[in-house]
């Protein structure tokens, strides 16, 4: 119920400003997007979705960079443990 | 899919892992709480402990809001369904909650129209639909929910739509965290912030968490590497002695929240002075109500219910469970009396209940990392 | 390694104690039918174990296979039934119809038999349209021949509007169990490997999004097809096929069980290995339902000998309808009568029965 | 004798113009499906030889008997179907789960067949008691184990609350034909008997009465029973049996019709060697209808060779089922494809099938 | 069954049959109208006509009540019954005859919520059952069956029952009877009156048929004997000359017919000045509707119907049968385009439609009894 | 629908007497009597039934003497045929 879900706006319903068409994996559906007036959603950006609503837009510099920690931790772990197994080479 | 694969990938999570290890002091026992229950989900869907040491315990918070539905409020809302006139509404969650007299499901089967929907929207278009019958919309959920009902009602009421209504059973989440916070029998060491609740309203809220209690406190994504990358940012503070709120979830989660959102709950919406939760008891402004102003939406004015206190089953534990007090499997009736086919609690029914969750997805013998036992 | 935590000796005891209530005889509680008896999950399982097997209870029928295996004049048949009440009855891929024709034979084919003849009987509302119904018979008439099955008898029934909803079909279906195989989940075992012949989820999605009623829209049509030609190629190219079943209401995760429980033996599945596509994950997602869960209609799951496993595969997708099969898990030791599976995340969790679908009427 | 009135040669023209007519092929013209067209009557006929025979035609559905014969792997089955949605769904002397399983018995044993397995497939209205339930289950073991055949696949689906009333049931049967004979009304030939088992009408109209918006009450039971053991014994005792049928939906006047347009003869029957319970007869003045078109559950109308008759006769009241067992007419050369009654008044009319049962949803 | 019985009996009739042979004059035609299609029904049921010589013509009267309904009345009513709230009734004979748009069964299908009913008591029981809907009867039928719906009127307003009402389509047999007699292609030697009409309206109406038109008329019970004797009778008058009114239904009509039932039929409607009947078009002061004291029961009031005078089918010669002038077998598309499966003319639906009879019981060839014929 | 079928009045229903209960050959209904009020049926006589109202009583006397005069023809035409034999054995 708590479910929210990223989709990608496709396009704002030219009749139906209040409306955007989300993409979620192929799978389209109007969304509202009255939440968001004050920096409404354009066609290619992304928002999270619940129960029908874009509840907030998707900030994907913040998402990248989020990513790139994870990645460097990511990366930091595989030297960690390429010289643990060197270590026990020894 | 985009925003979300990327936050299962079993490579970064081990990474993770090992850091967390790392960063649990030796012998020293951590419990968190993640206190919504779309994390509860999170974390036994995709296994999550299985990267966690065996110190390190998740305890499961009150944050699903089909949880802390009182037995009472499902009779209200079965004693309008079966007003003739009345389409009753609901998220499917709902459905198999039971009352004092038998749950959503059973009153359908015995004759009541109650529909289930994605969206209150949806009940809207209902109402459009059938102009002959009364829409009541059960509105369950934290802040996250409240919204997309008060946008509904505005809707409605622009569109002078004269045959729905809500019944509003939404609720705060910060009372709720308070009543946690100020129970003498629970140890916790921080809180996984609930996500969605906060595009709503912010992190700025939880600041007296850190400031007040001590804890630490970081607002997390719903997908498993979010959660442990949370993790690992409670423990790092724990390790550095810092007690603060963090935003684990800044590609959702503004620090101020969604204002549009908080303005349309605040026109429909206003608190109740206290509000029954399941398990928990009465908590004062911890829940909304309709205004004055949109009485002609709200349910609870147009019928008119029993609202009866009706109490928990004596074995039902799920008080204790929603406040962390035990883990599912510790109530007395857990798997055997009490399973999602027969719930005797909420907590077996809604997919974010912590003994659904648990029964369903965690319901084995599992061995927790390596790393960690092997300290 | 530490000793364990003596809570989590509590732990175990108190899963113990669950997997030996799990075990006890169903008991239905309800007063009255609801939506989840007829979901092919818990509450199916329960229904027919308390009320039809108590009632009919017979050596032949017990096992609940997809089909029952009978000895006449000593011709090995297989003998199967099944009602229709999908609605809509006309979805993006299919009708009522072949659904009908399909998945008779379907259940025929994977006891192992030869499929060969229908009965089909129709409880048609008062006022459903002529053409619509003629419709429907065309294309039962097309799967019949495409499945290289007669639909040799019927019946019709029409009840008052309200009674119904348009059209309901129940199609039995007689095949001939003419190989020496002897299938059936209780033979699983330890080793043995677990395939799925495609991608799952596509019918239930197709039904749900056709309703209309959720405004989602996806390229995408019901998986529906008579599966017997490629049981057939399996069955010529392996030996060690031990079960099949086709995967319709309460989808892969429900046979999966099926098998842990008739088997007793433990089942493990890899997450990343089963194929869905794309959108039907996207519209899972939307809704919050696992594809697990959701229905197809032309695929099968196979249980082999662990030592056949790689030639099951290439025989399954050497045949149109299994381009995409994949081994999906493994039957296990472990954790008797449960399914696990292990998320792609790296974790892992149970995969149990639903206990009411969320998809109602998909078939 | 006088020539014939030159008015007379213009009726009898007009009236073989009108037999041509009837013998064209059906074609349905309503846009949509009305209560007649599940009666058993004319518009049952029509749609099923316009929708389903139109669509499915195969050799060995075209005979259109109560029952296919398929061989298979030598074995030669019989093979029927019917979907029951009788209301109410308890009524005096059964309910619905005896008579699914004694309809297809039945339809079994008419083709000559011992009937062996049964199919039973459930569409259960949400909302409906479970203790109902229970009971039509038990009554379905009760009715399987007087026939001596077993339940042994099966099915369940739940419908909404309003798709439905209740609970329908499809069984499909089995049968086995290990005798030497090959029955079926398109054997019957001129000098032919016609007999019927028993008193006709009673399950009909006790179904009618058992609605209780009438408001008329008799003593009546219906006469649903299982006629396998009354078939072979006559079958054991006579060689001559042409075919049989059970006289269900449309009655036996039905059935009569049946036999002239399937073997192209006429069939003359006596109203007074009819059996009809007083009681029968009674409702049926009442209600202005004619007890030649009620269905009975139990009662089987047999065409047997002339010479034979008086044989069969003695047969069939040898058997419990067949006490008040009557011959009530003959097969003959004149007016081809039509039943005359001779009326115990002495005319003569004609039988024709019902364009609608005035008794809809009896089985 | 006693009263019934006793009249189809064969000896019985072979001893009448002989006795109106011997009644015929060698050569002469005899043509003799029954009235009343229950008459007509059961001429042909029991093969009536096996025991008449083939110079006895019996000719088929106006009396099928279902037949004279045009189907412009048949629109008004499926008009009615496609208003949500109501529930139309009818008797099953109604249920297939045509109207411009289909008949009851067909707007049955399309969703009209039409049911059938024995009584018009079984009409205002649904009535008090439905108090959320409107429960219409229509009510069609001569003087038999016009004092039922009087009846059901006055308890309806006794009870005070606001959800009821008829459509009323009752008509009266004396001006059908008197267009017969006035239409100049016919020539009759006698009439079988109407044995049920005469229970309620007496023998005594009939009178100016002997007296003004100088033709025989008896009336006639149900049974086969019944009719074979009243034939006996009318050649009996026609050997001695006369021309009267005689009651071979003694049993059962009294010469001065129901006095209740008159009274309440009186009480509750009255004649109309004009009405249409199918195939015989208008006829002044031959139906009747409902007073203006019951207005609240008469649905023509509360429902404005379109009342479109609908042309019968070109083919359709159901006005020549009704009079008697044709043969049902005479019609153009009698048993071929028009059959009880797909009716085009309403005698072809009742089962006391001429065209129904014949085809259903009638339609073989048959010989007529060699007495006659051997002469 | 011109349907009449005698039937038996069984009794008449004590608490609504303008109905009686009517036996068809071992069937029963209620009937309404309101059309007799003149001349109300006792239980043993006979009832024409229509649409569920009497419409008439059966006078058993009439039905009496016109079944005479039909088994007096019955014998009067046996009479004649047997004398029609014995003239053609002649
Ligand atoms: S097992 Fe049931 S009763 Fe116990 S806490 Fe969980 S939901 Fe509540
Ligand atoms: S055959 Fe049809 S159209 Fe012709 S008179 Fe008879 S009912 Fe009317
Ligand atoms: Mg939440
Ligand atoms: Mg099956
Ligand atoms: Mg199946
Ligand atoms: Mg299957
Ligand atoms: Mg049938
Ligand atoms: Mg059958
Ligand atoms: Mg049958
Ligand atoms: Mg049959
Ligand atoms: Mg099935
Ligand atoms: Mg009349």
């Amino acid at each position: 119920m708590c479910l929210g879900i990223p989709g990608e706006v496709v396009e704002v319903l030219s009749d139906r400003p209040d409306l955007a068409m989300v993409d979620v994996s192929g799978v389209r559906r109007a969304i509202n997007i009255g939440l968001l007036t004050e920096d409404p959603p354009k066609a290619g950006e992304w928002v999270l979705v619940h129960v029908g609503f874009a509840l907030s837009k998707i900030d994907e510099a913040e998402a990248r960079s989020a990513l790139e920690f994870l990645e460097s931790l990511g990366q930091a772990y595989a030297d960690e443990l390429a010289a643990l197994r060197e270590s026990r080479i020894e | 899919m985009r925003f979300v694969d990327e936050y299962r990938d079993a490579d970064k999570a081990r990474a993770l892992a090992a850091r967390i290890a790392a960063l649990c002091e030796p012998g020293r026992q951590y419990r968190f709480m993640e206190v919504c229950g779309g994390h509860t989900h999170t974390i036994y869907k995709h296994g999550l402990e299985d990267y966690l040491p065996e110190t390190v315990t998740l305890v499961h918070g009150p944050g699903c809001p089909v949880c802390v539905i009182p037995m009472g409020r499902v009779d209200d809302a079965v004693h309008i369904a079966r007003q003739s006139e009345v389409i009753l509404t609901s998220f499917g969650d709902m459905m198999r909650v039971p009352g004092g007299e038998g749950s959503f499901f059973d009153a359908k089967a015995n004759g009541a129209d109650i529909r289930m929907v994605y969206s209150p929207l949806d009940a809207l278009k209902l109402a459009r639909q059938h102009p002959d019958r009364h829409v009541v919309f059960m509105a369950i959920g934290f802040e996250t929910t409240a919204p997309s009902t008060a946008m509904t009602v505005l809707r409605a009421a622009a569109e002078g739509i004269t045959n729905f209504s809500v019944f509003c059973n939404h609720v705060t989440i910060i009372p709720a965290i308070k009543a946690i916070l100020d129970s003498p029998d629970l140890r916790l060491d921080g809180f996984l912030g609930p996500g969605h609740v906060s595009t709503v309203i912010g992190a700025r809220p939880y600041e007296f968490i850190a400031a007040e209690y001590g804890k630490p406190l970081v607002v997390a994504g719903f997908e498993p590497l979010d959660l442990l990358q949370s993790i690992y940012l409670l423990l790092k503070q724990l390790s550095e002695g810092r007690a603060e709120v963090e935003n684990q979830y800044r590609r959702v989660v503004p620090w101020d929240g969604n204002p549009v959102a908080l303005r349309a709950v605040a026109e429909v919406m206003e608190l109740r002075p206290y509000f029954e939760w399941r398990g928990l008891g009465f908590i004062s402004h911890s829940a909304l109500r309709v205004r004055d102003t949109y009485a002609a939406f709200d349910a609870e004015r147009r019928f008119t219910v029993p609202g009866v206190r009706v109490a928990d089953p004596k074995s039902c534990q799920c008080g204790e469970v929603l406040k962390g007090v035990l883990k599912p499997w510790e109530c007395k009736v857990f798997g055997t009396a009490c399973t999602p086919e027969t719930p005797i609690g909420t907590c077996m029914v809604s997919p974010e209940g912590a003994c659904a969750a648990y029964y369903n997805f965690g319901r084995f013998t599992r061995s927790r990392v390596k790393e960690a036992t092997a300290r | 390694m530490n000793p364990r935590l003596p809570q989590l000796d509590r732990e175990q005891q108190v899963l113990h104690r669950i997997e030996r209530a799990r075990q006890r005889a169903a008991r239905i509680r309800e007063d009255r039918i609801t939506l989840a008896h007829g979901s092919g999950g818990k509450a199916s399982r329960t229904l027919v174990e308390a009320v039809f097997l108590a009632a009919f209870g017979n050596p032949l029928l017990e096992p609940l296979e997809d089909g029952a295996e009978c000895t006449v004049d000593g011709a090995r048949l297989a003998f199967t039934t099944d009602s229709y009440v999908v609605s809509p009855l006309f979805f993006p891929g299919g009708d009522i119809g072949d659904l009908a024709v399909n998945g008779t034979v379907n259940d025929l084919a994977v006891t192992g038999a030869r499929p060969l003849h229908l009965s089909a009987s129709f409880i048609l509302e008062e006022g459903f349209e002529v053409e619509a119904l003629t419709r429907i018979a065309a294309s039962m008439r097309a799967a019949a021949d495409a499945a290289g099955v007669q639909i040799v008898t019927g019946d019709t029934k029409v009840v008052q509007r309200g009674k119904a909803d348009g059209c309901y079909i129940t199609t039995a279906g007689v095949g001939l169990l003419d190989r020496p195989v002897r299938l059936g989940v209780v033979h699983a075992r330890p080793g043995d490997a677990i395939l799925v012949s495609g991608p799952i989820g596509e019918h239930g999605v197709t039904i749900m999004l056709a309703r209309g009623e959720l405004d989602i829209h996806a390229e995408l049509a019901s998986d529906t097809a008579p599966v017997h030609g490629l049981v057939a190629h399996l069955l010529d190219r392996t030996t060690g096929v031990r079960a099949m079943r086709d995967a319709t209401r309460g989808g892969v995760a429900t046979i999966l069980n099926e098998i842990a429980t008739a088997a007793g033996v433990g089942v493990v599945v890899d997450e990343d290995a089963i194929p869905v596509r794309t959108e039907v994950r996207g519209a899972c997602e939307l809704l919050g339902i696992d594809p697990l869960y959701v229905a197809c209609e032309g695929r099968i799951v196979v249980v082999v000998d662990g030592a056949e496993a790689d030639t099951a595969l290439a025989a399954l997708r050497e045949h149109p309808l299994g381009e995409a099969a994949a081994i999906v898990g493994r039957v296990t030791d472990d954790q008797p009568g449960m399914v696990l599976l292990n998320t792609g995340f790296g974790g892992t969790r149970v995969v149990d029965l639903l206990v009411g679908d969320p998809l109602p009427r998909i078939c």
